[in-house]
């Protein structure tokens, strides 16, 4: 069997693809059971969206432009959620270099989300049900996760290990895009790549090198795995 | 020498030197420290009576305690992230300024705690001297509780009642705890 | 030219400096046994208001706190009013409140024991049982505002069967370490000077009074043994208590300060919130001696202007360390922070919720500056009683802004989110609030609120010496 | 236990009675009888904790994006775009990813069912499918010139079966109608090719090798044909062309997220497209040194600049740019093509394209290889005027939901009310539906066999299988096949096919020797390959290329646009996420932030800011929008990207049915629109202008964007 290196898993956003069309957003609550919460609690700001896409507005009109930057958990290399978690919850992973949210561990003290610069956790205020049979969707590799419970983009960790099985299984390595979270598989526009960093040669790592390349709120060192492109042209992206 | 019996000698708060001079008359009429106690409504140091230190353990078991909270705070500190290594942001598995916070908190509680325990614990342990024991003492009295031989005890209580004292005799002690 | 020398004006007599020694405490002294009638009447003593209030409380914290938290527990987190990104709110707001206020029995009965402030021997108990109760309070919104308070048992360090310990990075296992502390050494301290009064109440009661008395006081006597130990034990606790009640808000103060949240990462967070919390409790003892003076029997007697007094000086002298540390915290974030932490300023200022800001500052500086230097104020104890219960709405006006009010601005304006509080977590708040007055009442009548043998001691150590003409107060080192 | 055996098994489909249900696989075994087996003898390639993936097509918008739906224990989990299919090469719009939210919805019908049309008179009850059977049997023998159908744009194996259908009884032909095409003018744009080079084909533009794009009306990022496959091409024309980044200009009253995307945003006034591309058509001639056509002169440069309100240098900026770009492209669609003037447009932009001789090249323009088929509103227009005078015995609809799609003026509801027999085969209580007589539901897409052949988005010759990924869930029927059984019960050989399966075989017989990338030597084989790859198509990519013998000296008169009267404004209403309304019961299609303005839940209108300032309007005030055929109100949206004189409301809200994520939301803008259409008899609302009146209320949206942040506004 291949010798199997640790992934440094790593996703690239180009925003001068990106539209912001937010089919990320559906394609990762499908797969993750992200819950849908209501028109009331959407907007109170508690809506469970694992991924957004921040959309502000440039110029005035008539040359006023939007720019949508889609933001999900940036998989911080230094991650400020990490070490404040009193039980462990929220931990870096060896094996994928990510940061992994550990559901069942946790207790709900919601001091992650206040740490998170990116504010890419959501908090399950309630127990969201869904009504039958609406439950059968639901995805068999992802916990559904209880009220008082954070939780947060995993970049799909259940395909990362499911892809690693299968490679194992067959006694090689994985191919560059083999493992695609949902939000990468379902971007029409294609401006999410996903790969692993740690290989040079992976399309992600070229991405990377890109010099286009950016990371949100850079200066606070937490090391991203998330890389931007910077959108170019008259309004930028 | 017959058997000894236990008799308090009572004194208003505000004569207080009549207390500390009963206390030297005694000693002379042959009644050793040992078998005097004072007891009182409010702390006396031990030199307004003219009375011999007494001495107690709490310093030690509390140091005691602050070991072990010291020890067990290593242990939570050093050991248990070895026996689950779990990785957080960036930062080493036994982070020594972290560990600061935790073996302060700890020693400190084991160092409490014990001093407490100490004070218990010396409370409920047998004590050398006449027992004894009169309500007024929370009036403030100081009570002089003495055991002396048969033979001297009419000296001893005309003494005493010159300075003013109240005798009570057989104080025999309601069990003032479980 | 001539110059013209005025004539001295006619000095006015300035009036007298002095009044009457005897009103102090100290030096109007009673003899024991009265002073322990008092006390025991004071706390036998209960009225038929006495008994409503109880009731009222009862019925607040049973509704209020048990029927709304269970609700909670039962329904979600969502019951409370926080929200992306305002994810702690009023809980935490209230907690650190709660704490601030438990840190004036140990100020009081410590510090002021350390440094021999003679005032403060009345109301060390008074100011103790705050300290216990705020932080019985307090201790419950760690709980309170889990999302699973099921489970909260994983917080603490035990041995379990997959060896996983909590994380000793994180600043809530502080927390929760020096909580346990906090709470269990100032419980402590306030039972081991109690232990003579209850010696003292044993031998004048009977019945479950009695009782219950004999088996607190550890069988008291009073022996030199006992006094010996006691006050080996106390001088412990004092010094060592100390420490412990500045590690305890340091601990909260890092809870905010260790974040990368923008207005929170700030290295004067730790003595910043001493201060505050000294303010605060300081400010609470306070209301509550008043409270105690203006419905208990015999309370005047122990509880006396020179009290308010010395306590207000103790507060103004706060509330400009407080200011101090507030503008320190103000100008180098606002000269040299980070632009995120900037804005945040200029919101706290500006944004629809500045008045919060300025309620703060009005309450925590203003007031108290522009009234405690008024010896006259001072010595008013209803103006005393305004004064601190605004300086403790000024105080949680603080902790207000610095939770729910920065989070809710952080670096990406897009997620922004303004929180307001909901009936749940409001109700939740009034009932810790009355569960501590529940307490404080309850205790009141169950243990001797003044430190007699305290009391007596110092009287004892203070007497008037005629020096001439004047009757010169002079205190004697018993110890 | 019955039912995990039944959604994992096979099951037989020829039955009309008990236990008929139809399900089929594209990896198993290829024979379509199959019995019910217990668990333990699953087929071994369905193994418990092992997802089963089946390729079919999504069919919640007509654009047929081929879907992989991940199975598992008999469940649909999580849909996936087929990375072979050339309409979507493995990528999926919102809409397509919450399909299973429609097939596991609560709100199905679940069994045929006799309604009565709320009637007291005639109380409601469910039916068995025999009955149901009867029931179509005797419509079907009503007079044929009485019986009407009125179909969706999908699913295309039905309409095929009701084409023949109708053709073997005599009847009129079926007809189809779908809101997101009327909102992108499809019928015109259809009309413009078939003018201008002869056939009735949907145009392909190659966006990701074009290199200035002028993009007239056509939210292709969103709505317009088939939005993924021009999603796709964006992301390559921005980033995927080693030459240079691709340049998008789009022309529209107000930013869509096209027009968000493009480097320059024209906010045209709407109605005048057509002078300006008439303007632009003569400058582009010009600086190419090409004689300027006699049907590009019908408009003064002056005059367009004038009736557009562009600067005429502005203009002259953009004929330079495209004229001399290297792979210049222009489209056309919705807001440009949805007016008086649309086929004008239509016709504009396409000779504009062959101007600068792009047919048939890469970044040009291409026809798509199956003929497309939507009907015109004025069609429906006709329809209407027959069910009013009493003319239809018998309204079969399927696939579409007339009473919250049409335009409410043109009466609709009133119509229907005078069809003695309305027959509804929707799978949701819709509008429609509850006004229906019978319902007797289709399964879910993801139930269902079927083809989509009408590509917009293909780059090639192919058609889109849709096979069922699980087991009905319901005691729902194939409506082909419940037609397929009436025909038979009626006792006139109509149609020559034994069930669904059977029409669909017979169907893509031809297939098989059309050149695909696969093929196979008899039907049975070729059909599991179909099944398994989700449909057919040819290896390599070529559409046919159209050809302009000659240009029409005229492409239509030109009507200039009338400014809206003083206090009026122009008033547009477009698709976003949620499509023609059909989504609005996908929970996550509610929750999903719209685009441009991260308002989830609910309708809204958008209002520039200074307009709003000016009618002293803030965000959430509740207003009531009035044009002549009706009112909505909705709740403001200061809107920074719309022109000052345009109202805009987003369709797809307003249901008064359709379950209980549907119900009760926003408002639906069909209800202000006119029922008038241009010269391609296509629905023609740009222009309309509406009045404005605060109601005093406010309802704040749930908006996910902090308007302190965003707009610095507390």
């Amino acid at each position: 069997m291949a010798e199997e290196r640790p992934a440094k898993w790593g996703l690239v956003v180009d925003l001068d693809r990106c539209t912001g069309c937010n089919a990320c957003i559906v394609a990762c609550a499908l797969e993750n059971n992200v819950p849908f919460v209501g028109e009331d609690e959407v907007a109170y700001g508690r809506a469970l969206y694992w991924i957004r896409t921040q959309r502000y507005w440039e110029g005035e009109y008539p040359e006023v432009t939007p720019t949508f930057q889609p933001v999900m958990c940036q998989q911080c290399g230094n991650a400020p959620c990490e070490p404040v978690c009193p039980v462990y919850a929220s931990v870096h992973s060896e094996e994928e270099q990510i940061n992994l949210a550990v559901y069942n561990r946790c207790v709900g003290t919601r001091y992650c989300a206040n740490n998170c610069p990116y504010f890419a956790r959501v908090f399950n205020w309630f127990d969201y049900e869904l009504p039958e049979p609406m439950r059968s969707y639901l995805n068999p590799d992802v916990t559904v996760r209880r009220r008082g419970v954070m939780e947060k983009c995993t970049f799909c960790v259940q395909r990362i290990v499911r892809g690693r099985q299968k490679a194992r299984a067959e006694g090689r390595e994985l191919r560059d895009g083999e493992v695609q979270p949902a939000c990468v598989q379902a971007c029409p526009a294609e401006a999410l790549v996903f790969g692993d960093l740690s290989d040079p040669e992976s399309r992600v790592s070229q991405l990377a090198r890109s010099q286009r390349r950016y990371h949100l709120l850079e200066a606070l060192g937490t090391l991203p795995r998330v890389t931007y492109l910077k959108g170019v042209g008259n309004h930028g992206g | 020498m017959g058997a000894n019996v236990v008799h308090l000698a009572l004194f208003k708060e505000t004569e207080i030197d009549h207390a500390a001079e009963a206390i030297a008359r005694l000693r002379e009429l042959g009644v050793s420290d040992h078998d005097i106690s004072v007891i009182s409504g409010i702390p006396y140091s031990e030199r307004i009576l003219g009375r011999p230190m007494t001495w107690t353990t709490i310093g030690r078991i509390g140091l005691a305690g602050a070991v072990v909270g010291f020890l067990v705070a290593i242990f939570l500190s050093f050991g248990t992230p070895l026996l689950y290594p779990i990785r957080v942001a960036a930062m080493p598995f036994q982070p020594i300024p972290t560990s600061i916070v935790v073996i302060f908190e700890l020693t400190m509680l084991g160092l409490l705690i014990s001093t407490f325990i100490g004070v218990f614990v010396e409370t409920i342990s047998p004590s050398f001297g006449p027992r004894g024991y009169h309500p007024k003492i929370s009036d403030g009295h100081i009570g002089i509780l003495f055991s002396s031989p048969a033979q001297v005890e009419e000296s001893i209580h005309a003494t005493l009642q010159a300075l003013g004292a109240e005798i009570v005799h057989n104080v025999e002690e309601e069990r003032l705890w479980p | 030219m001539a110059v013209e020398a005025k004539p001295l004006e006619t000095a006015v007599p300035l009036p007298h400096a002095e009044e009457d020694p005897r009103e102090h405490l100290m030096f109007d002294p009673r003899p024991r046994e009265v002073m322990n009638r008092m006390v025991m009447e004071a706390m036998t003593t209960t009225s038929r208001r006495y008994w409503a209030w109880v009731i009222g409380l009862a019925l607040v914290v049973l509704v209020c706190l048990l029927g709304a938290w269970g609700n909670m527990i039962l329904t979600g987190m969502g019951l409370a009013g926080i929200r992306r990104p305002v994810f702690w709110g009023l809980f935490i707001v209230t907690f650190v409140f709660w704490i601030g206020i438990s840190h004036a029995g140990t100020f009081v009965s410590a510090i002021l024991r350390v440094f021999k402030a003679e005032f403060r021997r009345p109301f060390t108990r008074a100011a103790e049982l705050m300290t216990t109760f705020a932080l019985a309070a307090g201790a419950l919104y760690p709980l309170i505002h889990l999302g699973r308070v099921w489970v909260f048992y994983w917080l603490i360090p035990y041995p379990n069967a997959r060896w996983l310990w909590p994380n000793f990075r994180s600043p809530l296992v502080w927390d929760f370490l020096a909580i346990t502390t906090y709470l269990l050494s100032s419980t402590i301290y306030l039972y081991l000077p109690l232990v003579p009064d209850l010696a003292m109440a044993r031998d004048r009661t009977t019945g479950w009074r009695h009782a219950l008395y004999r088996l607190l006081a550890l069988g008291w006597r009073g022996t030199e043994a006992e006094w010996h130990r006691l006050r080996r034990a106390i001088t412990i606790f004092a010094f060592a208590i100390i420490p412990v009640m500045f590690s305890v808000h340091t601990i909260v103060s890092w809870d905010f300060a260790v974040g990368v949240v923008a207005g929170w990462h700030s290295t004067i967070f730790g003595p910043y919130f001493i201060i505050g919390a000294i303010l605060s409790g300081v400010a609470a003892v306070v209301s509550i001696l008043f409270v105690l003076r203006s419905t208990m029997l015999h309370m005047d007697y122990f509880i006396r202007k020179e009290h308010f007094d010395a306590l207000g000086k103790l507060l103004l002298v706060f509330s400009m360390a407080w200011a101090y540390f507030f503008f320190n915290d103000y100008l180098l974030t606002w000269y040299g922070g980070e632009e995120a932490a900037r804005r945040i300023l200029t919101l706290h200022a500006t944004g629809p919720a500045a008045w919060v800001w300025y309620l703060m500052l009005i309450c925590n500086v203003v007031i108290p500056w522009l009234t405690l230097w008024n010896r006259t104020i001072r010595r008013t104890p209803w103006a005393m009683f305004i004064i601190t219960l605004l300086i403790n709405v000024g105080m949680y006006a603080e902790r207000y802004t610095i939770i729910p009010l920065t989070l809710g601005h952080q670096r990406m304006p897009f997620d922004w989110g303004v929180y307001t509080p909901r009936p749940t977590e409001i109700s939740i708040v009034i009932g810790t609030f009355a569960l501590f007055l529940l307490l404080y009442l309850l205790a009141s009548r169950l243990i001797p609120l003044v430190p007699v043998w305290e009391v007596q001691e110092g009287q004892m150590a203070h007497t008037l010496r005629k020096v001439g003409k004047a009757e010169v107060p002079s205190v004697t080192e018993l110890e | 236990m019955s039912e995990k055996i039944s959604r994992r098994d096979f099951l037989k489909l020829t039955a009309m009675g008990a236990a008929t249900t139809a399900v089929m696989t594209g990896c198993g075994p290829m024979s379509r009888y199959v019995v019910r087996r217990p668990y333990t003898q699953m087929p071994e390639y369905n193994q418990t904790g092992e997802s089963t993936y089946y390729a079919s097509t999504c069919r919640e918008c007509p654009a047929g994006c081929g879907i992989i739906v991940r199975t598992r224990e008999g469940r649909a989990l999580t849909i996936e775009g087929n990375p072979n299919h050339p309409v979507n090469r493995g990528r999926l719009c919102a809409r397509g990813l919450t399909a299973q939210q429609g097939l596991y919805n609560p709100d199905r019908i679940r069994a045929p069912r006799f309604q009565g049309r709320s009637n007291p008179a005639t109380p409601g009850r469910d039916l068995t499918w025999d009955e149901a059977v009867q029931v179509v049997a005797t419509a079907l023998q009503k007079p044929p010139q009485r019986i009407a159908f009125l179909l969706g744009l999908a699913p295309d194996h039905l309409y095929d079966l009701v084409s023949e259908l109708t053709q073997a009884l005599g009847a009129p032909p079926p007809l189809r109608y779908n809101a997101l095409a009327a909102l992108e003018g499809r019928t015109t744009l259809i009309e413009a090719v078939r003018r201008l080079f002869g056939s009735p084909a949907l145009p392909y533009f190659d966006l990701a090798q074009a290199e200035v794009t002028l993009a007239f009306g056509a939210d292709f990022l969103q709505s317009w044909l088939s939005p993924v496959t021009y999603t796709r091409a964006y992301g390559a024309m921005r980033q995927g062309n080693p030459r240079r980044r691709g340049e998008l200009i789009v022309f529209e009253p107000r930013q869509s997220l096209t027009a968000g995307n493009a480097d320059r945003w024209v906010p045209i006034v709407p109605g005048s497209e057509a002078h300006v591309v008439l303007a632009l058509g003569q400058r582009v001639a010009e600086l190419r040194g090409l004689p300027v056509p006699e049907a590009f002169r019908a408009v003064r440069p002056e005059e367009a600049a004038q009736v557009s309100g562009l600067p005429l240098e502005q203009l002259e900026t953009l004929a330079q740019t495209f004229a001399t770009a290297t792979r210049p492209l222009a489209l056309v669609g919705g807001s440009a093509l949805t007016q008086p003037n649309g086929l004008v447009t239509a016709q504009a932009v396409l000779a504009l394209n062959a101007l600068v001789g792009n047919l048939g090249q890469p970044g040009g323009v291409f026809l798509s290889a199956a003929a497309a088929t939507p009907t015109p509103l004025a069609e429906v227009k006709a329809l209407v005027e027959r069910m009013q005078a009493g003319e239809v015995d018998v309204l079969f609809i399927h696939g579409v939901n007339p009473l919250f799609e049409v335009p409410a003026a043109l009466g609709f509801e009133a119509a229907l009310a005078r069809v003695p027999l309305v027959i509804n085969f929707a799978a949701f209580p819709d509008e429609t539906a509850l006004k229906s007589d019978y319902l007797f539901p289709d399964h879910s897409p993801l139930e269902s066999f079927g083809y989509q052949r009408s590509l917009a988005g293909s780059d090639r010759p192919a058609w889109s299988a849709l096979q069922p990924v699980v087991v009905p869930l319901y005691d729902t029927r194939a409506t082909v096949d419940v037609l397929l059984a009436a025909a038979q019960a009626s006792g006139q050989a109509l149609l020559p096919y034994r069930d669904e399966v059977d029409f669909i075989q017979q169907k893509i017989l031809p297939l098989i020797n059309a050149g695909g990338f696969y093929t196979a030597p008899e039907i049975l084989t070729f059909w599991s390959r179909w099944l398994q790859h989700g449909g057919w198509w040819t290896p390599a990519a070529g559409l046919p290329t159209p050809t302009l013998e000659r240009l029409p000296a005229s492409f239509g008169t030109l009507t200039p646009p009338t400014p809206p009267a003083e206090g009026a404004f122009y008033l547009l209403t477009y698709a976003n996420h949620l499509g023609d309304g059909s989504g609005a019961n996908r929970p996550w299609l509610q929750e999903l932030p719209d685009a441009m303005t991260t308002v989830t839940w609910n309708s809204w209108v958008e209002i520039h800011p200074r307009t709003a300032e000016e009618l002293g309007l803030k965000d959430d005030d509740v207003v009531r929008i009035t044009t002549p055929y009706g009112s909505v109100e909705a709740s403001v949206y200061r809107y920074p990207a719309i022109r000052p004189d345009t109202l805009a409301i987003p369709f797809g809200q307003g249901h008064t049915a359709l379950g209980r994520w549907a119900e009760g939301r926003g408002c639906n803008p069909a209800q202000v629109l006119p029922a008038g259409h241009n010269a391609a008899g296509d629905l023609a609302f740009i222009g309309t202008t509406a009045t404005l009146t605060p109601t005093g209320r406010r309802r704040p949206l749930a908006r996910v964007e902090s308007k302190e942040g965003v707009y610095g506004e507390h």
